[in-house]
C-alpha cells in the first residue's frame, strides 16, 4: 500500500475485514454461542436516514458482525438517462445525490461540455461555483440536523433548518424552485442572475458563520456529544485510501486531498479557502471537518458575489447555435436560429463520440461522472461514482469493537445519501 | 352547506372572499348523505386533529416532508408533528419518495402492520406516478399496492403543498369521509 | 508495465487497454510502482450495438442520406467499432499527487474478469454492481451476488438488449 | 379519621378513572380490522420481519447493570420519607442521611473501581 504522507499512526495494520472487506464476520469463538442476536436496522429505521438496512449481529451490547444490504432505492437512474437525449438527461442527476443536487448537475454539464469541447462564459462559471458552494452548506446543514438529530440533540435539527431555508429561498428566487434546480444548461446557466439575488446572498453570508458558531455552541463542549463522537468509528488513512473514501470521512482520516484544490475546475484556483484535514479518523473529526467546510464555502460565496457583482451584463450562456437555444426574440427575425432551435428541440443536440470520466468535490466526497457518447442525441452510457456508495464499503471497517449506540453515531457520521448510493 | 358550518377552521376554508371550492362542494354534499352522529363526528374530529405520520423517507421528498416539521412550516398547528418511527403508533404514512420494487415489500409490510383507521398520502410525482422514472426499477404508483388518500403533487413538492395535503386529509376526516381501504374495499 | 495492450490519450484523460487475463498483475504494478493507490470507479458498459443503424440517433449511412428516416441530413460519421461487447473501466487516481489513469479490459459475451479485491478492497461493491447491473462475472469474487437488484431478479438491467421497463406511454413516440 | 384519608381516596380514584376510560374508549371507538392478516401478528423489525425473533437469552451483563441501577434507584426512593420529616429530626435526622449515604459511596466507588459501570 503507497504510505500515505507520515501521520500519527491511529491503528497498527489495517482493520478491513478478512475475507470480504465490507462484511465484518463474527467472530469463530462466538459464532453459535446462544447470546448472539440479529437484528435489521433495515429499510425504515429511523436512524438511517435513508433506506439503508444494516444486518447486525449483536453479542450484548457489542456490534460483533455487519453487512449492509442496499438496493432498496435502486432507481435505474442510468438506464433512463440511455433513453433521454442530452438536453433532458440533465434533469435526472440532481435526483441521484438529493442533498447537493447542484453538485450532481455540475458534474453531468461538465462532462457534455468536455465531450463538445464548449466554452462556457466566465460569469456561468462563477455563479456555478457559487451555487455549487451554496449547495455544500446545505447539504452540511441537512446532515447536521439528521446526525445530531440522531445523536440526541433534538434542537440542533430546528437550528440548521432555519439557515437551510435561507438557502433554498436564494436558490427559489435564483432558479424558481427550492430543490432540484436544474439551473445549469450545457453551455451556461438556464437564465440570468435576477436584481435582487446579490443583496440577499450578502445578508446570508453575513449570518452564516454566527450560525455556525450556533451549531458549535449547541454540541462543541457537550459531555453527551463528545462522548459519543471522540474515538468511535476509527478509520486510519491507509484503510480511508484503501476503500477509496473521498470527502469529510477521508479529511477526518488525516488524508489532504481535496479536489478543489488538487484538481482545480470551474474557477477554484481563483478563490482563496483552505481545507479542513484532521487526523484522529473518528466521528469527531468527521464533524470538525463538515464544520469547518462550511465556514469555508460560506467565505467562497463571498468572493463569487464579488466576482459575479462586477461582471452585470456579461453572457450568461454560450452562444454556440448548435447546442444552445437562441434567444427568444431571435427567432421571430431569422430563419437560421428557428432552423437551430427546431433541432436543439425535437432532437437535441449531438455530442461528438468520445467517453470522458469527470470527478466533482461534491459534499460527500468525489464524484465521478464517466459518460459515453456515441456521437448521437443520447448518451450510451453513464455511470456516476457515487461517494456514499463507498463510504457504506467503511461501515464495516468502523464497526470494530463499537456498541450498538455507536453504531448509529458511525453510520450518521459516513453522512450517506442513499438516493446516491443505489442510483 | 359549507364546511364552515361544521366548525372546521383551516385557513382556506377561513378565507374571507373564497366561495367554497370544488373539494368543498364535494365534501359538502357527501356530508349530507353520510349524515354522522354527533359521537362519531367527536370521534372524527379527534382522529382528524391529531395524525400521527409515520417516518416512511424515500427519496429527495423525504427532505421537504423533514422541513415540514421544522419552525417554518410548523405542521404541530395542525397535530401532526408527531412523527412516529414504529408502525403500531403511526396512523399516517407518507409515501415521501419513489418505490423500488425491492422496496415495496417493506412497503406493505408496515402498511399492514399499521392499526386502522390509517391513511396513505402519496407525496410527490414519483410516489403517486413512477415519476420521471418509467423503467424497471421504480413501482409506478404507491395506489398499485397501498390504498391512496391524498397525492401531493410536486418533484419535490414545496413543504407548504404538503401541509396542504395533510390539511385536506383532515377536513376528509372530520367531514366523515372513511379511509381509501374502505371506499375500495381493499385489504387494509 | 505487463499486460498492456494500447495506450490511448483523449479529452486529457490516458486510457490503458490491458488483457483481462493479466489485469490484476498489471494493477498490482499501477498500485504499487505507479502510486495509483486509490480506485475511484469501476465502470461497465455494454457497446451492443454500437455504431447499428438507428442507434442513439446515429442517422445517415455513406452516402449521408437516409429516405426511409424523414430528416436525416449530411455525412454522419459511424462511430468507431469497438474490439468486443463489454469494457470493464477501472478509473484509477494517485492520491498525493493527482494523476489519474483508465484502466479498460474489453470482454465478450460471458468472458469472466478476476477480481481486484486484494489490490483495492473498495473494489469489492463495484464488481458486485457490475455483476448485478451488468451481468459481466467476477471471478475469485469473496462473495459475488446481487447488490442493487433483488436476489430473484432475473436479468441484467444495464444491458443494451434489457428492455427499459416501466409501463408503456401513449404518445410519448420514442420511449 | 376518614377525612385524613378522603384527599387521598379522591385522587386514588381520579388515578384510577383516567387510565380506565382510556382503556374502555379505545375499545369502544376502535375499529375491528376486517380480516386477520399475518404480517399484523409479527413484529415490526423495520419492514423485513419473517418472524418472531428466536428467543435467545440476554447475556448477563444486561442482568448486571439491571442490577446496580435497582440498587441505587431505591436509594433515592429510601431518601423521599426522610426528606418529608427531616426538619423535625433536624439533626440526628441529617446525620443518620449522611451515615446512609456514606455507605451506599463505598459501594458506589467499589463498583466503580471494579469496572461494573463500563460495558464488556
Amino acid at each position: 500500500m503507497a504510505v500515505a504522507p507520515e501521520k500519527p499512526r491511529i491503528y497498527e495494520g489495517s482493520r478491513i475485514p478478512s475475507p470480504t472487506p465490507t462484511v465484518l464476520q463474527v467472530p469463530p469463538d462466538l459464532r453459535g454461542s446462544e447470546d448472539l442476536l440479529q437484528v435489521n436496522f433495515g429499510p425504515n429505521h429511523p436512524s438511517t436516514h435513508g433506506v439503508l438496512r444494516l444486518i447486525v449481529d449483536l453479542h450484548g451490547e457489542d456490534v460483533v458482525g455487519l453487512s449492509a444490504v442496499v438496493g432498496y432505492l435502486h432507481t435505474g437512474f442510468e438506464k433512463s438517462m440511455e433513453a433521454k437525449t442530452w438536453w433532458k438527461g440533465i434533469t435526472y442527476p440532481e435526483r441521484i445525490d438529493y442533498l447537493s443536487f447542484q453538485n450532481n448537475e455540475l458534474v453531468f454539464v461538465l462532462a457534455i461540455e468536455e465531450l463538445l469541447g464548449l466554452e462556457v462564459p466566465e460569469k456561468a462559471t462563477w455563479m456555478r461555483m457559487c451555487l455549487a458552494e451554496l449547495n455544500r452548506i446545505h447539504s452540511h446543514l441537512v446532515w447536521l440536523a439528521t446526525a445530531a438529530l440522531e445523536l440526541g440533540s433534538i434542537s440542533m435539527f430546528w437550528y440548521c433548518f432555519r439557515e437551510r431555508d435561507t438557502i433554498l429561498d436564494l436558490y427559489e428566487m435564483v432558479c424558481g424552485t427550492r430543490m432540484h434546480t436544474r439551473y445549469f444548461q450545457a453551455g451556461g446557466l438556464a437564465e440570468d442572475i435576477p436584481r435582487g439575488f446579490f443583496p440577499e446572498a450578502r445578508k446570508f453570508v453575513d449570518w452564516m458563520p454566527k450560525g455556525v458558531d450556533d451549531y458549535e455552541g449547541l454540541v462543541d463542549r457537550n459531555e453527551i456529544w463528545l462522548e459519543r463522537t471522540k474515538g468511535i468509528g476509527l478509520l486510519s488513512a491507509d484503510d480511508a485510501i484503501a476503500l477509496g473514501q473521498s470527502g469529510p470521512v477521508l479529511r477526518g482520516s488525516g488524508v489532504d486531498w481535496d479536489l478543489r484544490k488538487a484538481e482545480p475546475y470551474l474557477a477554484y484556483d481563483q478563490v482563496d479557502f483552505n481545507v479542513p484535514v484532521y487526523d484522529n479518523g473518528d466521528v469527531w473529526d468527521r464533524y470538525k471537518v463538515h464544520m469547518d467546510e462550511m465556514r469555508e464555502s460560506t467565505r467562497i460565496v463571498a468572493q463569487c458575489l464579488d466576482r459575479l457583482e462586477g461582471m452585470e451584463g456579461q453572457p450568461w450562456i454560450a452562444d454556440d447555435r448548435k447546442v444552445v437555444l437562441p434567444p427568444r426574440e431571435e427567432l421571430h427575425t431569422s430563419m437560421e436560429s428557428l432552423i437551430h432551435h427546431f433541432k436543439i428541440v425535437t432532437e437535441g443536440y449531438r455530442v461528438p463520440e468520445g467517453e470522458i470520466y469527470v470527478a466533482v468535490e461534491s459534499a460527500r466526497g468525489e464524484l465521478g461522472c464517466y459518460v459515453v457518447s456515441d456521437g448521437g442525441p443520447r448518451p450510451w452510457r453513464v455511470k456516476f461514482r457515487a461517494p456514499s456508495f463507498v463510504a457504506l464499503e467503511a461501515t464495516a471497517t468502523c464497526m470494530t469493537d463499537a456498541l450498538v449506540a455507536d453504531l448509529i453515531a458511525i453510520v450518521g457520521s459516513l453522512d450517506t445519501v442513499m438516493g446516491e448510493v443505489d442510483r | 352547506m359549507a364546511l364552515k358550518d361544521h366548525g372546521l377552521n383551516s385557513e382556506r376554508v377561513l378565507w374571507v372572499g373564497k366561495g367554497p371550492g370544488v373539494f368543498e362542494e364535494e365534501l359538502g354534499n357527501l356530508e349530507d348523505k353520510l349524515g354522522l352522529s354527533t359521537v362519531e363526528k367527536a370521534v372524527a374530529w379527534a382522529q382528524g386533529s391529531s395524525i400521527w405520520p409515520d417516518t416512511f423517507g424515500l427519496a429527495c421528498c423525504a427532505i421537504e416532508m423533514m422541513s415540514i416539521v421544522s419552525a417554518r412550516y410548523d405542521i404541530a398547528r395542525f397535530g401532526a408533528e408527531v412523527f412516529r418511527s414504529s408502525p403500531r403508533q403511526a396512523d399516517l404514512l407518507i409515501v415521501s419518495g419513489r418505490v423500488a420494487h425491492k422496496m415495496a415489500a417493506p412497503l406493505r409490510q408496515i402498511y399492514d402492520q399499521m392499526l386502522e383507521p390509517k391513511w396513505v398520502i402519496a407525496m410527490g410525482a414519483c410516489a403517486s406516478s413512477g415519476g420521471m422514472f418509467n423503467n424497471y426499477a421504480v413501482l409506478q404508483g404507491v395506489d398499485k399496492i397501498v390504498a391512496v388518500d391524498i397525492h401531493v403533487p410536486g418533484c419535490p413538492p414545496r413543504p407548504e403543498a404538503l401541509v396542504e395535503g395533510i390539511v385536506r386529509l383532515q377536513e376528509k376526516i372530520k367531514a366523515g369521509v372513511p379511509p381509501a381501504y374502505e371506499i375500495r374495499g381493499v385489504a387494509s | 508495465m505487463p499486460g498492456l495492450v494500447e495506450t490511448r490519450e483523449a479529452h486529457g484523460e490516458m486510457t490503458l487497454v490491458v488483457d483481462p487475463a493479466r489485469l490484476v498483475e498489471a494493477c498490482t504494478h499501477l498500485r504499487d510502482s505507479e502510486g495509483f493507490n486509490f480506485l475511484a470507479d469501476v465502470a461497465a458498459t455494454d457497446y451492443l450495438g454500437w455504431g447499428g443503424r438507428g442507434v442513439a440517433g446515429y442517422i445517415g449511412d455513406a452516402s449521408g442520406r437516409d429516405l426511409n428516416r424523414p430528416g436525416s441530413q449530411g455525412l454522419e460519421r459511424t462511430p468507431e467499432p469497438k474490439p468486443k461487447r463489454f469494457a470493464m473501466n477501472y478509473h484509477l487516481l494517485a492520491i498525493p499527487d493527482g494523476r489519474r489513469v483508465r484502466v479498460q479490459a474489453w470482454l465478450d459475451e460471458d468472458e469472466p474478469v478476476p477480481t481486484l479485491v486484494p489490490v483495492w478492497p473498495t473494489a469489492d461493491w463495484h464488481e458486485r454492481e457490475a455483476w448485478d447491473l451488468m451481468g459481466i462475472r467476477i471471478e475469485g469474487h469473496p462473495n459475488l451476488s446481487r447488490i442493487l437488484m433483488e436476489d430473484d431478479w432475473e436479468g441484467h438491467p444495464l444491458r443494451k438488449d434489457y428492455p427499459i421497463g416501466g409501463e408503456p406511454v401513449r404518445f410519448s413516440g420514442e420511449e | 379519621m376518614l377525612n385524613s384519608w378522603l384527599s387521598f381516596l379522591i385522587y386514588a380514584l381520579f388515578a384510577l378513572a383516567i387510565p380506565l376510560t382510556m382503556v374502555a374508549m379505545s375499545f369502544v371507538f376502535a375499529t375491528r380490522p376486517k380480516r386477520r392478516i399475518r404480517a399484523r401478528t409479527l413484529p415490526f423489525e423495520s419492514g423485513v420481519s419473517k418472524g418472531p425473533p428466536n428467543q435467545r437469552r440476554f447475556t448477563i451483563s444486561f442482568y448486571l447493570t439491571a442490577m446496580l441501577f435497582i440498587v441505587f434507584d431505591i436509594e433515592i426512593v429510601f431518601l423521599y420519607p426522610l426528606a418529608v420529616i427531616l426538619h423535625q429530626l433536624a439533626w440526628f435526622g441529617f446525620v443518620e442521611f449522611l451515615v446512609f449515604i456514606v455507605i451506599l459511596a463505598v459501594a458506589y466507588v467499589y463498583i466503580w473501581r471494579k469496572g461494573a459501570l463500563e460495558w464488556h
